[in-house]
């Protein structure tokens, strides 16, 4: 063994920080290390995964750049008044969401009801957000506002135009469908918390969501928010004052 | 089994030659670099060999100013290498407003070019030597790109755009045409001639070949055929601009812009009319997109080029 | 070694390997199931060799084509599919992963003094996502195969091929959410996981190298993933944003993907460099030169490397003053990789060193990845990119990074680390042979590809004009040469396996924690959480 | 607890507000001026959520820094591909789709 190595392996010491009350992996030292590796790691992920919307806003930028008239006209034909109410049902579902992770917090068997509820109600309102959305899908296809063979906007002659908004409608969905994607995860998470906080599993070996799980699909969830937050003016706001 | 392969490929432009000369100096300087580094790497593996009795006293193991000199004099070598190869690269972007036009249109998996009078070749392309040339390509089906390594020039041709690039032969010979981008099954037999001849030579050559109408008079007969005649000539029912020397003209928009037209905005006018309308006409040209070729569209707009000039030799 | 004493060792393995990892447990569900990142490390290993085989193949077949000017071998369909399959595998599902998910799996948590890494089960999720992605391009190939080359360049790949392109496309979008689960586990990991006193400059500079890696990949591959979608998308419906019918643009799809594809070449460099950092102190018995500046450097290299990708575009028809900024840049992050060059043979300077393969290994890394880099500098000169883009010199700079650069490093890992891993010494002779071997049919195979490609000889050509026959015979020639090289290894490190002596926990007298455990290591790595109290290469040339 | 949960109650009225605030925006006709309002206006929210409904404000600095790296990443893309876009100058030439892939959807080999 070599005699200059790093470190004495004899020291007697404790593993990072000292073991912490709670239970944690046993890959972590302690409690605190695991919360704190967690909630790094969820920020790293969200992080990750707003550069998956990356290539499509720069695709729309360029959209933008090259064919604000198409655009404009696109816009026109989404949904405004179903778009406004989803960005208002999102908002307070991540409220929803915040406050229960606020509940989470207390200790008690009440307490964890109370979050469990409130994740069942941020959870409720992703759904009416996703039928809202089907709806406005399913008109979409009504008007033959789907790219591909059938993209037959109602009074578009002009061929660039069409060719415009049928890339602005392509993004539309590809925006509107991977946000979908991710707020189903998000529901899934909810609920799957919200079922094991209301039922903790029996034995001590493992204790059941934690407070820091309810934080961390928050988290997610928030993130979920942020995106629309962006997609609600790009998609739903251009050109609403005319041609 | 290569009887006439040469490690440099024959330079038959003018910008060959400089970009030789930076490719040797760059080659000089990275070549010193890599040979000092293996020298010292094969010098001290030797010298410092476990089994030898040098002198390992006093090592360091960082030296702060040793390490700021080779982060800064790289740096320092790399701007002014930097600079040279954009500034030649510029050039070839930038050209002269002599230079003839030659229009190529790259498909899978062929080259086709056309020059100002008509005359055009597949497979093949014949240059004037030592008159600037400026290549305005596009491409049909997929990306492919112009590569004839004699001339060091590359440029991707592109489908749905003109790219251009512009250069001076500098020496006669027939030289091979490359497509450089992948482009699907035979791309490896995308290939072509180049021939450069003398000017004089040159000109027979245009002249002489398979008898075509030139581009203008083609031109004219689609602008006839495709019906833009009955509006826009003079006398015509339809209130609908003149288009006689329009090329090069400041035209005022209906929308309070001002432009000079060139070839793209006349591109643009033929296939998207409502873009730009000119002042004081209404909006009602169709769109002729989808429906006029790209040749086509280059012949009427030579053949409204040729209208600026004064005597109309082309015009039946 | 003779098979006498083999046996004497297999006798005591019983009794003596019982704590370690290998020793867990022997079932293959010990295996597919394990959340342990020495074992996922392992799976990885066969996995990527496997991928590499495959890969090989492809090249092997691609050389003997060119040994001929006229495609006769195969036809020009299967010459296109053939260099797109080893391109898209060696890729992704090579390169990529290789040193930083079988090495830095392996080594990170035992360079940092961790148990495991921060999120096992994820670890072991990354893996199967790795073989789902694997198994659609293998799907790919063996439905017919694919022929857009690996970089899936539009409207080609979305209007004009008729291969399987959907399905390459999907296995890498799956490979690609590998990388992310990975890079964001080493980043947590690096963050979360050191053992007391491991501050941030006594890391090993490997670990420096992978979580500067998984930063790009973290950030880089949602990108690539989603424009991969986007031309999936073009593909199947036929509308889409780079499309030029509609008024989209091809040169975006370029922008998206090398957007990604450029930091990608510095996942596939920036561990190797890590592996060299640590063989090299180790061999030359001095610490690494400038510890604290290659530190640094490796960080540069990863963020500069976002800011350059437009410089394999100077002719696609982008802007002449994009091609500017980019080409600057490109030369500054050149400027990093200089430094590393310089303080590997600084670290050389007043040594006492020794030549085992992995410092044959790691000095063959140096040389060839020195080459690669400074022939990367003809390339970001913008005036002779026109000349030498798309051309057999781009071939020939990227493999000198990625083939002489990566994997000469990931070789010399696997030898270095090889008694960590498996508990066996291989032996040293062989190890020599190899690794001079593949030093020298790499060149053999590469260098003329220099030649060619500044006289004019392009890229991805099937059949060739007959001047640059000679050149192509020699580097036919060096790839025989080079695959036997990589068939070596295969041979004596399984060998090894069975046969080998047993290894001590420190065979080489290295510093860093990982050699301060048993080999092979036991299942929670080490028996006592360690305790760092220096940095690291606390190596003396002063005693022999 | 009600002190407690009243900075959420805040942030989600303020967000409605901002909400009302954009659409309405939108129905004036100003121009860029809209998309610059609505961007902004975004951006204000996107802020508040993460702020205080992600509790950015008062985390540690390594989750800024993360939620950092992202943004700053996308910029990147967003800059250096916008010296491209902003310095380019596109000759657009007519292209008719030659499609060879049929049929439209699926994989089949062409004819």
């Amino acid at each position: 063994m070599s005699p200059s190595g790093p470190l004495h392996p004899d020291t007697p010491t404790s593993p990072i920080g000292t073991p912490g009350k709670g239970h944690h992996a046993e890959q972590f030292g302690s409690r605190e290390q695991q919360v704190f590796a967690r909630s790094f790691g969820m920020w790293v992920f969200i992080a990750s995964e707003f550069l998956f919307f990356g290539p499509l806003l720069f695709a729309y930028f360029y959209l933008r750049l090259h064919f604000p008239e198409a655009c404009a006209a696109a816009s026109r034909h989404t949904d405004f008044l179903a778009g406004t109410v989803n960005t208002a049902v999102l908002l307070t579902s991540s409220l929803l969401a915040a406050l229960a992770g606020h509940a989470a917090e207390a200790e008690g068997a009440g307490a964890r009801r109370r979050a469990a509820r409130l994740l069942v109600a941020t959870a409720a309102l992703g759904l009416v957000f996703l039928a809202l959305k089907g709806y406005e899908y399913h008109g979409e296809f009504a008007e033959h506002l789907f790219p591909g063979a059938g993209f037959r906007p109602e009074g578009v002659l002009d061929d660039r135009l069409r060719g415009g908004m049928e890339l602005f409608f392509l993004l539309y969905f590809l925006m509107t469908g991977l946000h979908a994607l991710h707020l189903s995860v998000g529901i899934g998470a909810c609920l799957w918390l919200a079922a094991g906080l209301r039922h903790p599993p029996e034995g001590g070996a493992d204790p059941g969501p934690d407070k820091e799980a309810v934080e961390l699909a928050g988290l997610y969830w928030h993130f979920v928010d942020v995106v629309w937050v962006f997609l609600y003016p790009l998609l739903y706001l251009v050109g609403r004052a005319g041609a | 089994m290569s009887p006439d392969f040469h490690l440099l490929p024959q330079d038959a432009a003018v910008s060959a030659t400089r970009l030789d000369s930076l490719a040797l100096c760059l080659l000089l300087a990275t070549g010193i670099v890599a040979l000092v580094l293996l020298a010292m790497m094969i010098g001290f593996a030797i010298r410092y060999r476990a089994g030898s009795n040098a002198d390992r006293s006093g090592a360091r193991s960082q030296g702060r100013r040793l390490e700021i000199a080779w982060t800064v004099i790289p740096l320092l070598i790399f701007f002014g290498l930097y600079a040279w190869g954009a500034v030649d690269y510029i050039a070839l972007y930038r050209p002269d407003p002599a230079a003839t036009p030659i229009f190529v249109v790259a498909k899978q998996w062929m080259w086709t070019a056309e020059h100002r009078n008509g005359r055009r070749e597949i497979g093949q392309l014949h240059l004037p030597l030592g008159r600037p040339v400026r290549m305005v390509m596009t491409s049909q089906d997929a990306i492919h790109s112009f590569f004839v390594p004699a001339f060091r020039i590359k440029q991707d041709v592109v489908p749905g755009r003109y790219t251009s690039i512009a250069f001076t032969p500098s020496r006669a010979g027939e030289y091979q045409l490359f497509c450089a981008e992948y482009c699907g099954t035979d791309h490896a037999v995308m290939t072509g001639k180049v021939v450069v001849m003398p000017p004089a030579e040159f000109g027979r050559w245009l002249a002489e070949g398979p008898r075509q109408p030139g581009m203008a008079a083609r031109g004219f007969e689609l602008y006839r055929r495709y019906g833009c005649s009955g509006c826009h000539d003079a006398g015509s029912s339809v209130h609908a601009p003149s288009l006689e020397r329009l090329l090069g003209r400041r035209v005022h928009l209906q929308d309070g812009r001002e432009l000079t037209a060139d070839e793209a905005y006349l591109r643009d006018s033929i296939l998207e009319p409502r873009k730009d309308v000119v002042a004081g006409y209404a909006p009602i040209m169709p769109s002729f997109a989808g429906q006029v070729g790209e040749e086509d569209l280059l012949a009427i707009i030579e053949y409204i080029r040729e209208t600026g000039h004064d005597e109309r030799a082309e015009r039946p | 070694m003779t098979s006498a004493q083999s046996d004497l060792e297999l006798l005591e393995e019983d009794t003596s390997a019982a704590s370690s990892y290998l020793a867990e447990g022997y079932s293959l569900r010990s295996w597919l199931f394990t959340r342990d990142h020495k074992r996922i490390a392992l799976l990885y290993a066969v996995s990527i060799t496997l991928f590499f085989a495959l890969g090989g193949v492809a090249a092997a077949l691609i050389r003997l084509e060119l040994a001929t000017p006229q495609g006769d071998l195969v036809t020009a369909d299967t010459y296109n599919k053939l260099f797109t399959a080893h391109g898209v595998i060696m890729v992704w599902l090579f390169l990529i992963p290789s040193i930083p998910s079988v090495l830095g799996n392996f080594l990170m948590p035992l360079m940092i003094g961790a148990r495991d890494l921060a999120f096992p089960r994820l670890n072991l999720a990354s893996w199967y996502l790795y073989m789902a992605g694997g198994a659609l391009v293998l799907w790919a190939l063996l439905a017919g195969g694919v022929d857009t080359g690996w970089t899936f360049y539009t409207p080609f790949s979305t209007m004009f091929s008729n291969s399987h392109v959907t399905l390459a496309l999907l296995g890498v979008l799956v490979t690609g959410f590998s990388s992310i689960l990975t890079g964001l586990n080493f980043i947590v990991t690096v963050h979360t996981m050191r053992a007391p006193g491991m501050g941030w400059f006594r890391l090993p500079l490997f670990v420096w190298a992978n979580y500067a890696t998984s930063i790009i990949l973290v950030l880089a591959t949602p990108v690539l993933a989603m424009t991969l979608v986007l031309v999936a998308v073009e593909r199947l419906f036929q509308v889409g944003i780079f499309d030029p019918a509609l008024g989209g643009d091809p040169l975006l799809f370029q922008h998206l993907f090398w957007f990604y594809s450029h930091p990608a070449v510095y996942i596939m460099v920036l561990p190797a460099m890590g592996v060299a950092s640590e063989i090299i102190p180790c061999f030359a018995r001095r610490p690494v030169f400038g510890y604290r500046f290659m530190a640094y450097a490796i960080l540069a290299i990863a963020v500069i490397g976002f800011l350059v990708w437009g410089h394999h575009m100077f002719v696609s028809g982008q802007s002449v003053y994009a091609g500017m900024v980019f080409s600057l840049l490109s030369f500054m992050v050149a400027v990093p990789s200089a430094i590393k060059v310089f303080n590997w043979t600084a670290t050389l300077y007043k040594g006492r060193i020794t030549f085992p393969a992995p410092m044959l290994y790691a000095l063959g890394f140096v040389g060839l990845f020195t080459i690669g880099g400074l022939t990367g500098l003809f390339l970001a000169a913008l005036a002779l990119d026109v000349h030498l883009s798309d051309t057999y010199f781009v071939v020939a700079h990227f493999h000198y990074i990625m083939v002489g650069g990566s994997v000469m490093a990931y070789l010399g890992g696997i030898h270095f680390w090889w008694p960590k891993v498996t508990g066996r010494l291989y032996s040293e002779a062989w190890g020599r042979v190899a690794a001079l071997v593949i030093f020298a049919g790499f060149n053999l195979t590469f260098f003329p590809q220099y030649l060619l490609g500044y006289a004019g000889m392009p890229r991805r050509y099937h059949s060739y004009p007959e001047e640059f026959q000679l050149l192509h015979v020699l580097s036919s020639a060096g790839a025989v040469l080079l695959a036997v090289g990589y068939l070596m290894p295969l041979g004596y490190l399984a060998w090894s396996l069975r046969y080998g002596r047993r290894a001590p926990p420190n065979p080489w007298q290295a510093t860093g924690l990982e050699w301060q455990t048993a080999s092979p290591p036991p299942v929670h790595n080490f028996a006592q959480p360690p305790v760092v109290v220096r940095g690291p290469y606390a190596y003396t040339a002063d005693t022999p | 607890m009600e002190r407690a949960i009243r900075p959420l109650i805040l942030t989600w009225l303020a967000l409605l507000v901002l909400l009302a605030l954009t659409a309405g925006a939108a129905w004036l006709r100003l121009g860029w001026i809209n998309t610059a309002i609505g961007l902004a206006v975004a951006l204000v929210k996107a802020l508040l959520v993460a702020l205080v409904f992600m509790r950015l404000r008062r985390a540690h600095g390594l989750l800024r820094l993360a939620a950092l790296a992202g943004v700053v990443t996308l910029a990147l893309l967003f800059i250096l591909s916008g010296t491209d876009y902003a310095t380019r100058t596109d000759v657009p030439a007519p292209f008719q789709q030659p499609s060879t892939v049929m049929p439209r959807l699926g994989e089949g080999h062409g004819p």
